[in-house]
């Protein structure tokens, strides 16, 4: 099939913290013949959110901005990055005093915003662009009994008035896309709760709490590992929960989407940078 | 006499300054775990950790980084070809001058046999490698002022440097130029090295010098064949010896030709002495403040480039880590690359706060750990830091090898220790109760951007129906056993307090600070109150009345 | 009982009066058939008048107005916000009576600035574009709550009592003075007998029904007068129309509301008076004519006040009926009553002034010398009056921060500890605390859900303090609930047409109430 | 934008619409629902069929289906009266099926109405009954000594006022008050229930009330006994006491309707339904062949759906399906005529309370035999056009006690009859 080209948007703590987010994203997308345009982007303006509004939308608008100039629709595997973009899209739309004063900014670099630039979440595109049929096709290794607790993030799913991510009350696109690996997805209460991450490091007791609750939760709903596709949110249930992970619980291992889908397409656990979990999540090979 | 005096005297400056630079290597403590060794502690690590690493392997991967990012400066190659011409042509450029030039009495003297700076190649070289300078100042100078990032901050030091080279190369090609045409010069060299006082064979040599070598002579001598012969004749006797054709010189040459029809006055005022006075000084003057300023990367990117050539900060031991730190801030050459390529950059277009640029807030992590700022700057510096995504752009990219990373996380928990925590830890120390009276909006000038969309518009709040879901769906109060312990107030509260033009009293409250912007409250109202933007929103107006810079109404 | 003064009435009249008593040192009862400021006295607007508005029709009571407002603006700073008050005409109104109105204002002695067209909409942004005129007056606001709960409060310090929920239901008359007063307890339907030596009729709409108990006769016109809360505060000071006295004319301040209003309208009973619908709305036409935001803001109540005019018999409308008081001592009447005096008419902000003459020609009655010390005497300002003070509640819940005392109002934020405050000064009083005398005491049900969740929040604390007992819970929602919707039904669209379906929702669907109510 | 073709268009997500959605899903015809979860988030979480008729008397009714005779041949206009009693039964059988399937079942006094207490010391006259629930209403016909437990912090509840309001009817009730375990402060209900999904405190919660019990033979809570677990909490807590244990309604909105939203909520979309929940119908036009074209979603459409038939099941003034101003009332998306009275002074009545009940609580859509509404003159507007739900004209749902059973009938009838 044609090669369709994404401009690749990882987004700021993928390159550090978080490698094998990047790596099983490239080899998965390198499967499906997806090819990922790595041009330098900044910053989606969410952290800066906290200080100011304008600037975190002028941060993202430029992103789009180059998005436009490329003319390649935008893709990110951070659900963070993902509803700042999406956020900024909603208000540069609707809000003309804003949009006057992003473009003036972006207009220094020769770049300006402009309706209609597709935002993509690496869910978003396997679910709608590829679709699960041809998905199901390269599956070579289904991981059958394997029962997967999906958790959502926040940032894609509401307001989703705004992020149009899916059914922001009772989405779907995750446990179907959990399906296409042969796993099983288990229903659980909190699936649409918040990971805790945020308040890392400014309220750790609280961000451990939320975190604690939907870890409990999932295991009490049979889950064996729980699956993210989010920067933010694998960092707090890998790295913050192994930190946290006291003698007496035995962690919940954290698996990221494309290291789940990237096994069950048959792609070699190093390449997926399985390794690289802090808490490890061995599949039952045959 | 006086020159070399002041030659010695500004060489021992230079050194005293390099010690003292040095010194701070193991004084200035930044980070946390400089609070776990003492300078001195720190200096015993790191001598007896360097044998360990000169006799080792390491010390190849050292020997390559300086081949490679030092000689070959590879990095700045891999970034933009021009810029490594620049830096190059300076770099090279002046350093050869130092050696086949400025030192020419110690080392080529000893050398060749016949050494004379006028003879070839030395006199061409001399010429060539000023020119080459000349050509990376150009560069440097455009550059600093057509780059975005750059041109915005531009330091004394960034231009300083660049004159203090000007000012040498244009005084040595001047001075050149001078004594090349300058009849005194002229009949002094007679004098010293011929002694002959029969005048017509005196010019004949004129005769020869004069079109040879474009001395100018108040009284033109006579250019006709036999005078020609006689003095080329006489010119090989005596002066061939140290002079080679002036055409080697070729920016001093053309120069020499421009100014001969003001050779007549600038021989009486004996301009060239000026010149070789200033073009001396001006090269002590470089000597001395070679420690004080950007100069002194000549010797701290080396060091920086072999030490990360080792590998990054994290990796080492804890009281080596305050050291290399220190040497990365003196390593910077505010080249500028880590702001051209920062991730937040588009940010400080919005929020002005220079410090939220890589190469504007390295010097002011310097000024910290010397404990230089005022209340102001810490505040300004930690927005600054917070507003960094660690994406580590910077210390990828950076030319000499500095890892900014770790700077910034050192210097911001440097920041959160002595009481600059950012807004979460900063309301937190403060009751809500003080933190109305300390930011009420009376006080404070109104916001210029950012004016508030949701607060302080009853529209926002009309269609609540008071009917506590934003409360009830949120993660936040749930997770606390007390809510108005933790938090203060719920999210409804809040929304209530807006209602009622209460809004100093809702900045400092917790749950402002500790709501995980998760959007279940405005996802699931009913009635469609933005209730999460408007905590959101609050936050940004408590930003900005934190902010000690924000202009406070008389 | 006995005592010197018996006292009929507690609006603004009655309470100042028995603490204008109380400081002469004279004994004295006040009787009120309901609660404080059931009357006009809290059917109004609040406004403390320049007196500008009286100076074509009344330039007597004009100045009345002027001083008492500067004395009590001294004497009880706590109740009044001196916000200043702005006097505007918009193109179509009366252009001879805006030339007058400066003339008949220096006549009035009352003082007034001209107002240039392109500052006032600086100092009022919702002012209308179409303004052609505009003044600067002297204009306060005063919470009429605050003034009386003070007044009374201070009365009962200095040794007066006070009979809430007592009506008088007669008067035995021997040779022309009245020997007894019957009345009975509204709540448990308890008879007393008070012995006093002079009876002060201040009971405001209804003076002339008491006052015929006695066999006296009053001639009174009733003047029914509306007024809307909108939900936020739309003007700094007070906007009034500069156009001769009508309709929907004057917008006060409130805290964090304003008060649009008013209308006048004749009615032939005091009783059963409801802010009609056609009012309503003719108000806002009014209103928005001066301030075009109020055709799209949210009104969150309406409210009416029965005006008691005394008649000379005039004709025409109410308003040119004088505003100043009647002072009606009975012992001068054809068929006398010596010791009946009746007080009525006037405006809240001569109160003051209305007390000081009646308890002068009481002290004459009583032949005691003491005069009058409220003047100098400021009003003191009594911790249990202050909880009417909009924002005042979530200010003090917030920098006290006691994790335990939980709101029970989420909208005017009020928590348990101004419950139990109000609950224990209504018992230190010696009157049973219920949940109207709590609203009327608070903020509680003023915001915009209007009871819909704390009245049973307020209710089901009551029983855990065990303030309630039985079910008088039930019966005690249903009279809340009530009378909050006396002041929503008018303006029950769009909504707040919403929000009541959520009230009748649960209260009815599911609580069933309308099936319990008496 | 997103282009989606339809048979049926649900337009609403209250229990109507809900309820629309199921039948038509479960018909398998395709069905796409949009809505604001608006009202069912204030469901009581009891499900009335008919309580009271005629409101004026406020006579309670122990037979709905009496009742429901009752009221049709009284008022033939009212929305029951367009069905027969069977339809309603199958109706309220095949809603009840689901909600069991969907884990939170619901139980009935036989074909009776059952009677419970409300927070207010009230008792209420229903229908459908949360199992969680029932044995309130056993014990509460019965008068069995009974024990009353509230929690400190959780507002608008206090056992006290409803032992003291019953005392004269059920004297063995008695009442005690706990700290919820983990919990200081103030207590939202869906706080507790969440806490006690996920397993925390459900065994401190008993050791709590344990010492309390005494020889009280049953106990009842505030219904806060989780949201997807409340079965298997129920069972724990009744084994742990040894009694039978029951929630206990509280204030609005309550998590007994937050059960009810999230079955609709998460089962529908698995059923087929393609739910746009917590978006609106922006623009609606029907076009030339009686279909139907609808914009969907916020400040700016998003989605286009193109749908055969239409229902219409968008509530009243809460659920903004109606909208009044000073002059009148309008239907909000196709802005059809609404049954009203003449003028707005007749809306209300002066007094809250009024045994007639508000005359605006009946204004409404008017509809024919098959839920078609129609104009003034009884003719149907569009042939596939169909409304539900507390929409519909010539009731009062709130002072007759039958919101839920009219909005599940509704729906079935206006699904049953489609061609």
């Amino acid at each position: 099939m044609a090669i369709r080209t994404y401009l690749y948007f990882p987004g700021c703590k993928i390159p550090r913290f978080l490698p094998q987010y990047g790596r099983s994203t490239q080899a998965v997308m390198a499967q499906l013949g997806i090819a990922l345009d790595e041009t330098e982007l900044n910053c989606c303006g969410y952290p800066v959110r906290h200080e100011s509004f304008t600037a975190a939308m002028t941060a993202a608008a430029r992103n789009l901005a180059i998005a436009d100039a490329k003319g390649l629709p935008l893709m990110t595997p951070c659900k963070c990055c993902y509803g700042n973009l999406k956020h900024a899209d909603y208000w540069m739309r609707l809000d003309s005093g804003l949009r006057r004063q992003v473009n003036a900014t972006l207009a220094a670099e020769g770049l300006s915003w402009r309706e209609d630039t597709p935002i993509h979440h690496l869910l978003t595109v396997l679910d709608a662009d590829v679709g699960s049929r041809r998905l199901q096709m390269l599956i070579s290794r289904p991981l059958t009994d394997l029962r997967v607790a999906a958790h959502y993030g926040c940032h894609a799913l509401r307001p989703g008035k705004i992020t149009q991510f899916d059914n922001p009350l009772s989405p779907t696109i995750f446990e179907r896309l959990v399906a296409v690996t042969g796993a099983t997805a288990v229903e659980w209460p909190l699936r649409l709760d918040c990971c805790g991450h945020p308040l890392w490091e400014k309220n750790n007791r609280f961000s451990t709490a939320l975190m604690a609750n939907k870890i409990v939760d999932a295991r009490q709903s049979g889950a064996q590992v729980l699956t993210t596709a989010c920067t933010y949110c694998q960092l707090q249930f890998d790295v913050v929960q192994a930190e946290q992970a006291s003698a007496s619980v035995d962690p919940l291992p954290a698996v990221l989407y494309t290291q789940l889908l990237g096994i069950a397409m048959g792609l070699p656990p190093e390449i997926l940078g399985l390794d690289d979990n802090r808490i490890q999540w061995i599949p039952d090979t045959p | 006499m006086f020159l070399t005096y002041c030659a010695y005297l500004s060489l021992a400056v230079c050194v005293a300054g390099i010690l003292w630079r040095a010194r701070r290597w193991f004084f200035s403590a930044i980070g946390p775990e400089a609070r776990l060794s003492t300078p001195g502690q720190r200096m015993v690590v790191m001598f007896t950790a360097l044998p360990g690493i000169l006799f080792s392997r390491k010390i190849w991967t050292i020997f390559k980084a300086l081949m490679l990012d030092v000689l070959l400066q590879r990095q700045i190659f891999r970034q933009s070809v021009v810029r490594w011409i620049m830096h190059m042509g300076i770099c090279y450029g002046v350093l050869s001058l130092i050696l086949v030039h400025a030192l020419d009495d110690l080392i080529l003297a000893d050398l060749v046999t016949d050494y004379a700076a006028t003879r070839n190649p030395y006199l061409f070289l001399r010429n060539l490698l000023g020119s080459a300078v000349l050509v990376g100042l150009a560069i440097a100078v455009v550059r600093r002022h057509h780059v975005a990032v750059l041109k915005r901050f531009n330091t004394v030091w960034d231009r300083a440097i660049l004159v203090i080279l000007a000012i040498i190369i244009f005084s040595g090609i001047g001075l050149e130029a001078t004594r090349m045409i300058s009849a005194s010069l002229f009949e002094e060299m007679v004098a010293d090295y011929w002694g002959s006082d029969d005048t017509e064979e005196i010019t004949a040599l004129k005769s020869f010098w004069a079109q040879q070598f474009h001395v100018v002579f108040a009284t033109p001598p006579p250019l006709d064949a036999s005078h020609l012969d006689t003095g080329r004749q006489l010119h090989a006797d005596y002066c061939a010896g140290c002079h080679s054709s002036v055409r080697a010189a070729f920016v001093a040459l053309p120069l020499a030709k421009a100014i001969t029809p003001m050779a007549a006055i600038f021989d009486r005022m004996r301009i060239d002495t000026w010149l070789w006075y200033f073009h001396y000084l001006a090269s002590c003057l470089a000597l001395a403040v070679l420690p004080f300023g950007k100069l002194f990367h000549l010797f701290s990117v080396p060091l920086s480039l072999a030490v990360s050539s080792l590998g990054p900060a994290v990796g080492q031991r804890p009281e080596s880590r305050p050291i290399r730190r220190a040497m990365g801030l003196d390593a910077c050459t505010h080249c500028g690359v880590c702001s051209r390529h920062c991730s937040v950059t588009p940010i400080a277009t919005v929020i002005s706060n220079a410090t939220i640029l890589p190469s504007e807030k390295i010097a002011e992590v310097g000024r910290l750990a010397r404990d230089q700022l005022t209340i102001q700057r810490r505040w300004r510096l930690s927005q600054g830091s917070r507003t960094c995504t660690a994406c580590g752009r910077c210390s990828d990219l950076c030319p000499s090898g500095i890892d900014l990373q770790d700077l910034w996380s050192a210097s911001t928990a440097d920041l959160n220790r002595s009481g600059y925590p950012g807004p979460h830890g900063w309301i937190r120390n403060q009751s809500v109760e003080q933190w109305a009276d300390h930011a009420r909006e009376e006080i404070l000038a109104p916001a210029s951007t950012d004016r508030p969309r949701f607060t302080g518009n009853p529209n926002t709040f009309w269609a609540c129906v008071q009917c506590t879901t934003c409360t009830s769906v949120c993660p936040v109060v749930a997770a606390s056993d007390d809510p108005r312990r933790d938090l203060d107030m719920t999210p409804q509260q809040v929304m209530n307090l807006m209602r009622l033009e209460l809004k100093d009293l809702a900045l400092g409250c917790r749950m402002v600070w500790d709501c995980v912007t998760c959007y279940k409250c405005q996802e699931h109202c009913p009635q469609g109150v933005p209730v999460a933007d408007v905590l959101y929103e609050l936050r940004n107006e408590a930003c900005r009345r934190l902010d000690p810079a924000v202009p406070k109404k008389d | 009982m006995h005592t010197q003064v018996l006292i009929i009435g507690g609006g603004a009249t009655g309470t100042g009066l028995a603490r204008d008593l109380a400081l002469r040192g004279v004994e004295c009862i006040l009787a009120e058939k309901q609660d404080i400021n059931a009357g006009a006295s809290g059917g109004n607007h609040g406004l403390l008048h320049s007196g500008a508005r009286y100076v074509a029709t009344d330039p007597a009571s004009a100045c009345e107005c002027k001083l008492e407002g500067r004395l009590l603006k001294k004497m009880a700073p706590h109740c009044i916000e001196t916000t200043g008050g702005l006097f505007v005409a918009v193109a179509g109104d009366d252009e001879n009576y805006i030339a007058d109105f400066p003339g008949m204002c220096t006549q009035a002695h009352i003082d007034v600035q001209p107002v240039d067209l392109h500052t006032a909409p600086e100092m009022e942004p919702a002012l209308s574009e179409k303004l052609i005129a505009a003044y600067a007056v002297e204009d306060a606001t005063i919470d009429p709550f605050k003034l009386s709960l003070d007044n009374i409060a201070h009365a009962q310090m200095l040794g007066a009592r006070l009979l809430r929920h007592t009506r008088v239901t007669g008067f035995q008359v021997n040779d022309h003075a009245i020997q007894k007063v019957r009345l009975r307890n509204q709540v448990d339907g308890k008879e007393l007998i008070i012995e006093a030596k002079v009876v002060v009729n201040a009971s405001g709409a209804w003076a002339a029904e008491v006052a015929a108990l006695a066999g006296a006769e009053i001639q009174m016109v009733y003047s029914k007068g509306s007024l809307l809360v909108t939900q936020e505060r739309i003007s700094r000071q007070v906007i009034n129309r500069l156009r001769p006295a009508t309709n929907g004319d004057i917008l006060v301040p409130g805290g964090t509301v304003s008060i649009l209003g008013t209308t006048s309208e004749r009615t032939a009973s005091p009783d059963a008076i409801y802010p009609e619908i056609h009012e309503v709305d003719h108000i806002i036409e009014q209103g928005a004519a001066m301030l075009p935001i109020l055709a799209r803001t949210r009104y969150i109540r309406a409210y009416c006040g029965v005006r008691p005019l005394i008649s000379q018999g005039e004709v025409g409308d109410d308003r040119s009926v004088s505003r100043g008081f009647a002072l009606i001592d009975h012992s001068e009447d054809a068929h006398p009553i010596r010791n009946l005096i009746t007080i009525s008419g006037g405006k809240l902000t001569t109160f003051r002034l209305m007390a000081e003459k009646t308890a002068d020609r009481v002290c004459r009655h009583l032949g005691v010398a003491a005069s009058c010390r409220t003047r100098t005497e400021p009003l003191p300002n009594t911790v249990e009056a202050r909880w009417t003070e909009p924002g005042l509640a979530p200010n003090m819940w917030i920098r006290k921060n006691d994790p335990q005392d939980k709101l029970l109002c989420e909208c005017e934020m009020v928590p348990q500890s101004v419950v139990d405050a109000i609950v224990s000064s209504l018992r230190k009083r010696g009157s049973r605390p219920n949940m109207r005398a709590i609203g009327l005491r608070s903020r509680i049900g003023k915001g915009p859900c209007q009871g819909t969740f704390c009245s049973l929040r307020v209710a089901s604390y009551l029983y855990d303090r065990a303030v309630f007992s039985d079910d008088e819970g039930v019966q005690e929602l249903c009279a809340f609930l009530r009378e909050r919707w006396r002041g929503q039904r008018p303006l029950l669209w769009d909504m707040p047409l919403a929000q009541a379906e959520l009230m009748e929702a649960m209260h009815c669907g599911l609580f069933g109430l309308e099936l319990e109510a008496e | 934008m997103k282009q989606i073709d339809t048979e049926i268009m649900v337009i609403g997500s209250g229990m109507a619409g809900m309820a629309a959605a199921l039948f038509s899903a479960q018909r398998g015809i395709e069905t796409v629902q949009v809505g604001i979860t608006g009202e069912i988030n204030f469901a009581s979480g009891l499900l009335d069929l008919l309580g009271v008729h005629p409101v004026s008397d406020g006579t309670r009714w122990q037979d709905p289906w009496a009742a429901i005779g009752q009221l049709v041949s009284d008022e033939p206009r009212h929305p029951y009266g367009r069905l027969s009693v069977d339809q309603v039964r199958t109706a309220m059988d095949q809603c009840l099926a689901f909600l069991e399937t969907a884990g939170l079942p619901y139980q009935t006094n036989g074909h009776q109405n059952a009677k419970i207490v409300t927070p207010a010391g009230t008792v209420k006259t229903t229908f459908g009954v949360p199992r969680s629930m029932f044995a309130g209403v056993t014990v509460l016909a019965e008068k069995t000594p009974t024990l009353l437990v509230d929690f400190e912090g959780l507002r608008g509840f206090s056992a006290r006022q409803i032992a003291q309001t019953l005392g004269p009817v059920w004297p063995t009730l008695k009442v005690a008050r706990i700290a919820f375990p983990g919990a200081g402060g103030e207590l939202l209900a869906e706080h507790a229930a969440r806490a006690l999904d996920v397993q925390i405190h459900r065994s401190s919660l008993a050791d709590a009330i344990q010492p309390l019990v005494g020889s009280c033979r049953a106990v009842g809570l505030p219904a806060v006994l989780g949201i997807y677990r409340t079965a298997e909490i129920l069972a724990d807590l009744e084994s742990r006491l040894g009694v039978p244990v029951f929630e206990v309604p509280t204030m609005l909105p309550a998590v007994t309707g937050l059960r009810l939203r999230e079955a609709f909520e998460q089962q529908l979309p698995r059923l087929g339904v393609r739910a746009f929940y917590q978006q609106k119908v922006m623009e609606a036009e029907v076009l030339s062949d009686g279909s139907f074209r609808f914009l969907v979603g916020n400040e700016d459409a998003q989605i286009c759906v193109r749908a055969q038939r239409t229902i219409m099941a968008s509530g009243r003034f809460f659920g903004k399906g109606l909208r009044a101003d000073r002059i009148g009332i309008r239907e909000t998306i196709f802005n059809l005529p609404v049954h009203q009275p003449a003028e707005r002074t007749l809306w209300h009545n002066k007094d809250l309370l009024h045994p007639d009940g508000h005359p605006i609580n009946r204004a409404g859509l008017s509809v024919d035999s098959r839920f078609r509404p129609t104009d003034a003159g009884g003719k149907v507007i569009h042939d596939n056009l169909y409304a539900a739900g507390s929409i519909l004209a010539h009731q009062d749902w709130m002072r007759q006690k039958c919101g839920s059973g009219l909005a599940i009938a509704t729906a079935y009838g206006a699904l049953s009859q489609m061609k």
